[in-house]
């Protein structure tokens, strides 16, 4: 069975380690703060400017002026900072977000990304996404593996303007979990019952499949 | 504090000089810490032809939205914006310019267009459209783009708190693109929500200096949520 | 809030990892906001072949005048080194490699160095010695020069407080460079007066967050004053 | 009579405007906060991140924590603000900065400036004085018309290694108010009992003198 969001947003947070300073994506991605394991604490940067974003307020707590990089409301957990926008994007070039989550419309074996504009639809433009994925050292892309036409996703090339070039290294799909390196994917695990033959048949790219392909486990 | 005293009492004399085709950077992120009394002001003065520098273009009726119903904005440099139908309308049709920035590099362009830094090289857009047309060079390992800085005839901003000085300081995540803003406008000018008296706001702890501030204006402000998002 | 505890109890745990000829970025400018039990531990480790970047060279027998005694200094990046006699004369000696930077331009490299941004075109040093073999480009009518950033192995920072989780706020002009070496370095530490508990440092003001500290460290500091100025 | 220290301080001071923010250097410059006429208020920058500098501090008041870029322990004044030291170059760098008051050991009529470096002598360093020198729009250089060897420090062209290239506009001498511009100096007021003949035997660059030259008043 493929995940379900809830599932794709479980199995990326056991990338996450204790002390990690994230930078979760609109949609999915978000979902991922719902799943830090227990005992563990890692702090959310948001890029319009703060670090140490909690859950959604309460209507008594609710406050327009703290909103997060979906314009959210949000509130702001113990030993919190805001700072500018230049601020917060210096953090994040500078390599110190440990983690970035995020979407895509695509991603190639090379690495490239592309998640921001489909020619003959309106572009809406890219936000902080150019930004995100050319500097993390570490991003998980988080999508279903394929389109609602059955499209793989996971290509050879992209097709679709690029949001990065060459930037990304894992791939959380709704049918595996997939790394990329030397201009390949590497099939890693399986979700559960999902057959390497689906995952082969529906990743465009060159795919190395191990002999075992371990089921994930949640 | 004669020569130091910023403060003016009314939304003519806070935009005084503004004028047809000029290039106003504006602080804000989505609807919050944008200078809402400044931009209605913007649109009763009917100034015409602007090019207006914010990370978003408003919604429509709110914020620089309120700018697009007179189509008073000729090019829009953005790095999102998505929540305007009015937006959307003026781009196809061709009345409307936007250059698409992505928002790390937009908030960079302003801070160096501030100080005094006329390009600087950032991976961000390397390998995107973005990068067409633009100078690339390998730092590191890693591919760049050299990307130029950004100023304006005005910066318009919103703070929280001013003293009569100008120094300003931001609340929560309302600091956002403000703090940069403020630096790259010939004339900048900040809409508060209250005004302190100098000496007042800890010299510590001032986001933006007096320095860079020409006008500020006590505003009311409306503070429209765009995603109301409660904890269930 | 295990995993952000950034609070150590010793210098040993502070500078574990510092070897030889590892480049440190050292915050302060002249003698205030110095990380002086940091420079301290360092003369004790003995570790030598050191690139130091900061504004300054200390003076003879305190700050990174200390370094110099034992001859651990091997290149001092910096914009004003004249109050030392032992720098001057291993620098004379051929001992001691220096290479002076305009104070802006230093920094704005480090600044740059946390920030991603790997070169920047700055005015300053047009037309002089510092310009000598770097790339030049005129931007609004002006000629400007290429300067890349700097990073080190180790930023070395001084602040007034600290929350455990390594937010720092720095007071007065005892901020100077060290937020911008706070940024630069792969592993930074800070040196602090205060150490606070998580919370209660106000969010709005914090001047270096927690994500650019690795370790902190409360320290006790002399503050010596270089130039002592009294009213007549 | 040559201007004392002090009355070169004084006159600088006469390019003080209401309102000004201003950096002044070490030395002379240093003296000019002294002479801000009355009823005007100017701010001073200090480049290691303080604007608003106030008077020397009192044997109470003294603290470690506030100097100016002289090292010196100062105080501030109401409205002032800290911030770090590449926030406060942004600010000279933007052209923020009304006035900027320096001195130099040559200044030729191309508006070169060289003023931190003499060949075989021991090389302290630059300072801030590049960044100051290449950003400012209006900059006074303060300094003794001829050096101790009554050798002219205004110079068809520069012999140290420069500090900034063709950014001097106005220079207060002990001898004279010089301005320069199209490639040459020109005479504006002369100090009280100086003779134009002393300025101009003293001057090795090209000087334009106009038929009348005031005098300055105090």
């Amino acid at each position: 069975m493929a995940l379900t969001r809830e599932q794709l947003a479980q199995r990326v947070a056991q990338e996450l380690r204790d002390g990690f300073y994230v930078n979760l994506g609109i949609g999915i991605p978000t979902l991922v703060a719902n799943y830090v394991p227990k005992g563990m604490d890692v702090m959310l940067q948001s890029e319009n400017g703060l670090l140490g974003m909690g859950e959604f307020p309460t209507e008594e707590t609710v406050d327009p002026d703290l909103i997060n990089a979906g314009k959210q409301t949000v509130t702001t957990v113990t030993g919190a900072s805001y700072f500018s926008s230049a601020d917060s994007f210096a953090m994040i070039r500078g390599g110190n977000v440990d983690l970035t989550v995020l979407g895509a419309f695509e991603v190639d074996q090379n690495g490239n990304i592309a998640s921001w504009m489909i020619p003959g639809k309106l572009i809406k433009g890219m936000g902080g996404a150019m930004d995100l994925v050319a500097s993390a050292q570490n991003i998980v892309v988080t999508m279903t593996h394929a389109n609602k036409k059955g499209e793989s996703k996971l290509l050879k090339e992209c097709t679709l303007p690029l949001t990065g070039a060459g930037c990304i290294k894992k791939i959380v799909s709704d049918l595996a979990y997939i790394e990329i390196h030397d201009g390949k994917f590497h099939l890693v695990e399986r979700a559960p019952g999902v057959s390497v033959e689906e995952i082969v048949e529906k990743t465009a790219g060159e795919l190395v499949v191990p002999d075992n392909v371990p089921e994930m486990s949640f | 504090m004669s020569g130091f005293n910023k403060v003016v009492t009314n939304y003519d004399e806070a935009l005084a000089g503004l004028t047809d085709d000029m290039t106003l950077i504006v602080g804000g992120f989505g609807l919050c810490g944008i200078p809402e009394g400044l931009i209605a002001k913007i649109k009763e003065l009917g100034v015409r032809g602007l090019t207006c520098v914010s990370n978003n273009a408003g919604v429509d009726g709110f914020g620089l939205g309120l700018l697009l119903e007179d189509k008073q904005i000729r090019k829009m440099i953005a790095s999102y914006v998505g929540e305007n139908a009015l937006f959307e309308q003026q781009l196809l049709s061709g009345e409307l310019e936007v250059e698409l920035t992505p928002q790390g590099t937009l908030a960079e362009k302003m801070r160096a267009g501030g100080a005094g830094i006329p390009a600087f090289f950032t991976p961000a857009g390397y390998g995107t459209p973005i990068a067409e047309g633009k100078e690339e060079r390998e730092y590191n390992g890693k591919m760049h783009i050299l990307e130029e800085s950004i100023t304006g005839e005005f910066a318009l901003v919103k703070a929280w708190k001013a003293d009569t000085m100008g120094n300003l300081v931001y609340r929560k995540t309302a600091m956002n693109f403000n703090p940069m803003a403020a630096t790259a406008g010939k004339i900048t000018v900040a809409e508060v929500e209250e005004i302190v008296e100098a000496g007042e706001l800890d010299p510590n702890h001032i986001h933006t200096p007096g320095i860079y501030v020409n006008r500020v204006i006590k505003g009311t402000f409306e503070k429209r949520i765009e995603q109301l998002t409660l904890k269930k």
